[in-house]
């Protein structure tokens, strides 16, 4: 019974929504969209598990005097002290409608100079792995591979003034050869050709998942049978 | 060969010198660099440089912090224009942090020495109407209504006590829309609806990411120019002569390009002389 | 996007071919715009636009004979009374003959107008529209291709799964992404260092999750067997929940209740790069001796991957985020590309039924092969020859696969 | 907040992330732990004012009822004022569905959470089904119908066609089908190749924001 329950639900919810693509009349049309609201407000409540998860591992750091346990003191400290600074809307308007992100507010403040700095490096890291990772993997190890670096390195010369140079002074005939329409090319043929074989791909393994899903072949998710 | 096989398994963390020495120096130089005006930069500039003194231009910021590096550079540059035509500017986001960056931008421009006719007054040169949710759906109540859609400035100022907002219903009162991109909503968007709903006469700036996908716009005439990535806002900072970061980064990302080149061909030297010498095999 | 991307160049050439056209008739024709005042459009019709949920009308029009002498565009404005005020609803540009209204009210009968503006601003106004009233449909004949051939993909996954349920052998080719798992797994249980398992991040709502959630079922099955710590740090409170109860069922069948903790799965940050910045500090601290990074990924993915590839790491990854699969490739030992991760599961479970559906997903790719191959073909004849007959089953074909967009 | 404490701030942040370049480290764990909480901090109170509020609270007319002022009408002010039942009331199923996601906590009815859960995962089985099969493989193909009049639509056939033979499960890549997706494997590397070669070149200009806030903005080294 418990477990035949979702099962039956997942069912039901799964193949309204794929008929109800096919009728526009009320309120099948708007199916979908109500549905991720249901969604957003379901993660919502969940958050309370996730941020309870949160506290509870760091907690028990703390509490056991975990050999890193003084980090996990800051994330406790810096999830509470955002979230009291939110929720009060503390330096804002207060207020239940009124602006979260308003200036001047201890929010925003810790948005701007806490939070922003930290995503904006932590992103910023990606410039200087796609160097070492480009230097590792663009070898021409075998023949797979060679088509991999030829292709990365046209699209990454034709990006730079240098690489524009070095072909241009090749005559009108074989203008196509430049590397700055080499790239163009190879962006928009064989690089789309691959992409749509992907796509192509994904479509129907989302296809068949999706129907294991709905017929209740697949139900891992569902977890333990026994509780 | 011991200094190829080092080569081959080089220490991540000298490449990530590299390319953090790559970045920074340039800041510090001062080199002639040539950049070549490309079509659509040139574009977008005599788009602006057409517009008659005391148009009106909606600038509209869909970027946030991340993206700053390659935006703030070409927003500085077209609110500077703006200015120094004695353009008026309406600033709107579709992006919550837009309207903030709008701001930055103004206070860069304004710590500047400029040669304005005249300083620009809040609410009669420029203003700023803040951030509105609902994606591109925004530009589709602006085209019914300005005023219903921005009520408010983002100080709280009521849009019918601004004077430079008299007389603004719809896209029809703008001659021109700029718009700052960095993905959704962004250009796509304001082509779909402003452009071709509203027939508003637009230009754009993206990050380089984005570039490549509105660029079709341009051959359809939907679009009067574009500036993409670095490259676009070194060349909009060469054309107005209003010369700022755009141009100095630009130097550090070729720089940081060159680096990145440099590694491969490394790596694949290395490669082939020591594997050459194992199994003399080649592909 | 990508999808969106290529429509729309399709929809940009189109404009440019129109835009070319009237340009260039208008610059032939354009001396004698001034002589004779402008024509307005004509026949203009207004009916309930179809296959929707009501709420639309849509108006046609016969463009104005000064469409090719400097006519700009055309404004359409409506209202509810022939004799009543019209207030302007939209522009549609020069050229089209169509606009849809969607904005209107079931329960009310408009009028409509059509007004041609030229370059001059002059303004000529059409007759008025018949009454029009906006309704909704109970089905979207615009969808009838979607629904045969979906209907034929379908019907061949269900016939698989059918059939293998009958104990009817399938032959399924290996996938060497999913041939490493298990020795991945004993590699770290020789070297007695955890496994890391990403399960992306996205939450349940992504397809990609849930096939990553299905994944870890059957990796943590084994990894129960092996008597290995298992790693889970998850950016979704929900995606917590599913692995918590997904890897204690793993451990209950594989018959290693005891062995079972909460502590396996936990939850981090939503943040996107605050996840990242954890997962880092998991690695250079744990030094698990696998990674797994399986389902949706976005920039993430090569900070995650280097760091590992430092660790000396085993990686395996699977994600269907086409931007993020180069870096997957590079950095990783093995990667499931796009399709590959969600028959992952289905393989992994050996289950008969499962494996039917991936022979179902192959049914769809002979489909689409073949629309292809004939297509083109169809295409090229009528290209070579001008045939009608080719012309007319080329686009057949193409209407086969056209999404409408009202 | 005053700029220089701040941006100080943001500057010690910004160092502490990019060390971990060179190794882990104690400032590295301080900003990566500070990372982890702040940011759980933020979406907490994102969650709390862009979901519920706007999604279940003022559609059922809750935040209405507590007495905020310019909060919309809801589906109880209509029901219990107007005594008519609005769409809105739907809300109140995802609302009980939220609940039961929290009884997972409770070890006796735990069970109970798995409702919300199949319902997460029948909708988006059902969404995803039709949004990708819609524009990832229906647009897909229709753009590849192409007539074979030009090398590019040839290659692009050919490169979509070998493409998807790569991907066929029910046959071993041997003899002529294993050519043609050999043929394929190297379609996907050129776009591999391409997409990376592409993005490398985009990711630069990320950390040149960060150089010139420490240099320019915080140091004021550089103008």
């Amino acid at each position: 019974m418990r477990r035949q329950i979702p099962v039956v639900i997942t069912f039901i919810v799964g193949s309204v929504l794929i008929i109800s693509v096919f009728i526009p009349h009320k309120p099948f049309g708007q199916l979908g969209e109500n549905f991720s609201v249901y969604f957003d407000i379901i993660a919502v409540f969940a958050f309370i598990l996730g941020a309870g998860n949160l506290l509870r591992v760091h907690g028990n750091r703390i509490y056991k005097k975990h050999k890193d346990w003084p980090y996990s003191v800051v994330t406790v400290a810096g999830f509470t002290v955002m979230m009291i600074a939110g929720l009060f809307k503390i330096g804002g308007s207060p207020g239940i409608t009124g602006d979260l992100t308003e200036p001047g507010s201890m929010f925003e403040d810790l948005y701007m100079y806490v939070f922003t700095p930290l995503m904006a490096t932590m992103f910023a890291l990606l410039a200087f792995y796609v160097a070492s990772a480009s230097h590792r993997a663009f070898r021409a190890k075998n023949k797979e591979a060679t088509v991999l670096l030829l292709a990365a390195f046209v699209i990454l010369l034709g990006r730079t003034p240098f690489g524009v140079e070095l072909t241009s002074w090749l005559p009108d005939p074989l203008s196509f050869l430049e590397i700055p329409n080499l790239a163009s090319w190879i962006m928009s043929v064989p690089n789309m050709a691959g992409q749509r074989a992907i796509m192509v791909g994904i479509a129907l393994g989302v296809i068949a998942m999706a129907l294991r899903v709905i017929l209740g072949v697949e139900r891992t998710y569902l977890g333990a049978d026994s509780e | 060969m011991k200094f190829f096989e080092k080569l081959m398994s080089i220490d991540r963390r000298v490449i990530f010198l590299f390319v953090g020495v790559a970045l920074i120096v340039p800041l510090f130089l001062d080199i002639e660099q040539t950049i070549e005006i490309t079509p659509e930069v040139q574009t977008l500039y005599d788009a602006f440089m057409e517009l008659p003194p005391g148009s009106k231009v909606l600038m509209a910021f869909d970027y946030d912090p991340p993206s700053a590096p390659e935006l703030q550079p070409q927003a500085i540059t077209g609110l500077r224009l703006c200015f120094d035509r004695n353009l008026k500017v309406i600033i709107i986001g579709l992006w919550p942090m837009g309207p903030m960056q709008a701001n930055l931008a103004l206070e860069t421009v304004f710590s500047e020495e400029n040669y304005f006719d005249k300083e620009p007054i809040y609410g009669v040169d420029y203003v700023n109407l803040g951030y509105s949710p609902g994606n591109e759906l925004v530009i589709q109540r602006m085209g019914s209504s300005i005023p219903a859609t921005f009520p408010r400035d983002f100080r709280g100022t009521s849009i019918e006590e601004i004077p430079l907002m008299r007389g603004i219903v719809n896209f029809s009162n703008f001659d021109y829309v700029f718009n700052l991109s960095a993905g959704y909503p962004g250009t796509v968007e304001w082509v779909q609806f402003a452009v071709d709903r509203f027939h508003a006469r637009m230009g754009a700036a993206n990050t380089a990411v984005q570039a490549p996908l509105v660029y079709p716009y341009i051959g359809t005439g939907q679009l009067t120019g574009l500036s993409g990535g670095m490259k676009g806002a070194a060349e909009f900072e060469k054309l107005t002569g209003f010369i700022g970061k755009g141009t100095k980064f630009m130097l550090s990302q070729s720089f940081a390009h060159m680096i990145v080149v440099f590694f491969i061909i490394i790596g694949n030297l290395a490669y082939f002389v020591t594997r050459g010498r194992e199994e003399k095999k080649t592909g | 996007m990508k999808a969106f991307s290529y429509s729309f160049t399709f929809y940009c050439l189109l404009g440019l071919i129109l835009l070319a056209t009237t340009d260039g008739l208008a610059q032939v024709e354009s001396s004698d715009s001034l002589l004779s005042p402008l024509l307005p459009p004509s026949e203009v019709i207004a009916e309930d636009h179809p296959g929707d949920a009501g709420a639309a009308i849509i108006v046609r029009w016969k463009l104005s004979p000064d469409e090719d002498r400097g006519v700009t565009g055309y404004e359409i404005v409506r209202s509810t009374s022939p004799t009543g005020e019209f207030s302007s609803i939209g522009f549609a540009a020069a050229g089209s003959n169509r606009y849809v209204d969607a904005n209107t009210e079931d329960s009310l009968t408009y009028y409509y107008k059509v007004l041609a503006i030229d370059v001059d601003k002059n303004v000529s106004e059409s007759e008025l529209s018949p009454p029009a009233r906006s309704s909704p449909q109970w089905f979207n004949f615009h969808l009838l291709n979607l629904l045969i051939i979906g209907g034929l993909i379908c019907g061949a996954v269900i016939y698989f799964i059918a059939h293998a349920k009958k104990g009817k052998k399938l032959f399924l080719r290996k996938i060497a992404g999913l041939e490493a798992v298990d020795e991945a797994i004993g590699r770290a249980t020789e070297m007695g260092r955890p496994i890391l398992f990403i399960p992306g991040i996205l939450d349940m709502d992504d397809v990609q999750t849930i096939a990553a959630i299905t994944i870890l079922g059957r990796v943590a099955k084994t990894i129960a067997q092996y008597d290995t710590k298992l790693n889970v740090p998850t950016s979704r409170s929900i995606v917590m929940s599913t692995a918590m109860e997904t890897v204690k069922e793993a451990y209950i069948s594989a018959g290693r209740a005891d062995a079972y903790s909460d502590d396996f799965v936990h939850y981090v940050t939503d943040e996107q790069f605050g996840y990242v910045a954890a997962v880092n500090g998991i690695m250079v601290r744990e030094r698990p001796a696998t990674c797994f990074y399986i389902g949706a990924f976005f920039a993430e993915s090569l900070i995650m991957a280097e760091t590992g590839n430092a660790i000396g790491a085993i990686q395996i990854a699977g994600t269907a985020m086409p931007a993020q699969l180069p870096f997957f490739v590079a950095a990783c030992d093995y990667t499931l590309i796009g399709e590959e991760l969600f028959a992952a599961s289905a393989y992994l479970s050996g289950e008969p039924k499962q494996l039917g559906s991936l022979k179902g997903q192959d049914v769809g790719k002979i489909i689409a092969m073949s629309a292809i191959v004939i297509g083109a073909l169809l295409e090229t004849f009528f290209a070579i020859s001008g045939s009608s007959f080719f012309g007319s089953l080329a686009e057949l074909v193409h209407k086969l696969f056209s999404i409408v967009a009202s | 907040m005053d700029s220089v404490f701040s941006h100080t701030i943001a500057a010690i942040l910004t160092i502490g992330i990019i060390s971990f370049l060179y190794k882990d480290n104690p400032l590295y764990k301080f900003c990566e732990s500070l990372f982890i909480g702040v940011s759980a901090g933020y979406w907490f109170v994102q969650q709390y004012y862009a979901n519920l509020l706007p999604k279940l609270f003022d559609n059922l007319g809750i935040t209405k009822l507590v007495g905020a002022e310019n909060a919309p009408e809801g589906a109880l002010q209509a029901l219990f004022l107007e005594g008519r039942l609005d769409d809105n009331l739907l809300y109140l199923i995802a609302g009980v569905l939220g609940v039961m996601m929290l009884l997972r906590l409770s070890p006796k009815i735990g069970w109970i959470a798995r409702w919300p859960l199949a319902f997460t995962v029948g909708s988006s089985a059902g969404l995803y089904f039709i949004t990708y099969f819609q524009s990832n493989a229906m647009s897909q193909l229709e753009h590849t119908i192409l007539p074979l009049n030009s090398f590019n639509n040839l290659v692009l056939i050919v490169g979509t066609v070998t493409g998807i033979i790569y991907f066929y499960f029910s046959k071993e890549h041997k003899g002529v089908f294993g050519g043609a997706a050999k043929v394929g494997i190297y379609f996907l590397m050129i776009t591999f190749g391409a997409s990376f070669g592409y993005t490398v070149m985009s990711r630069m200009s990320l950390l040149i924001g960060r150089i010139d806030f420490l240099f320019g903005t915080w140091l004021g080294l550089v103008k």
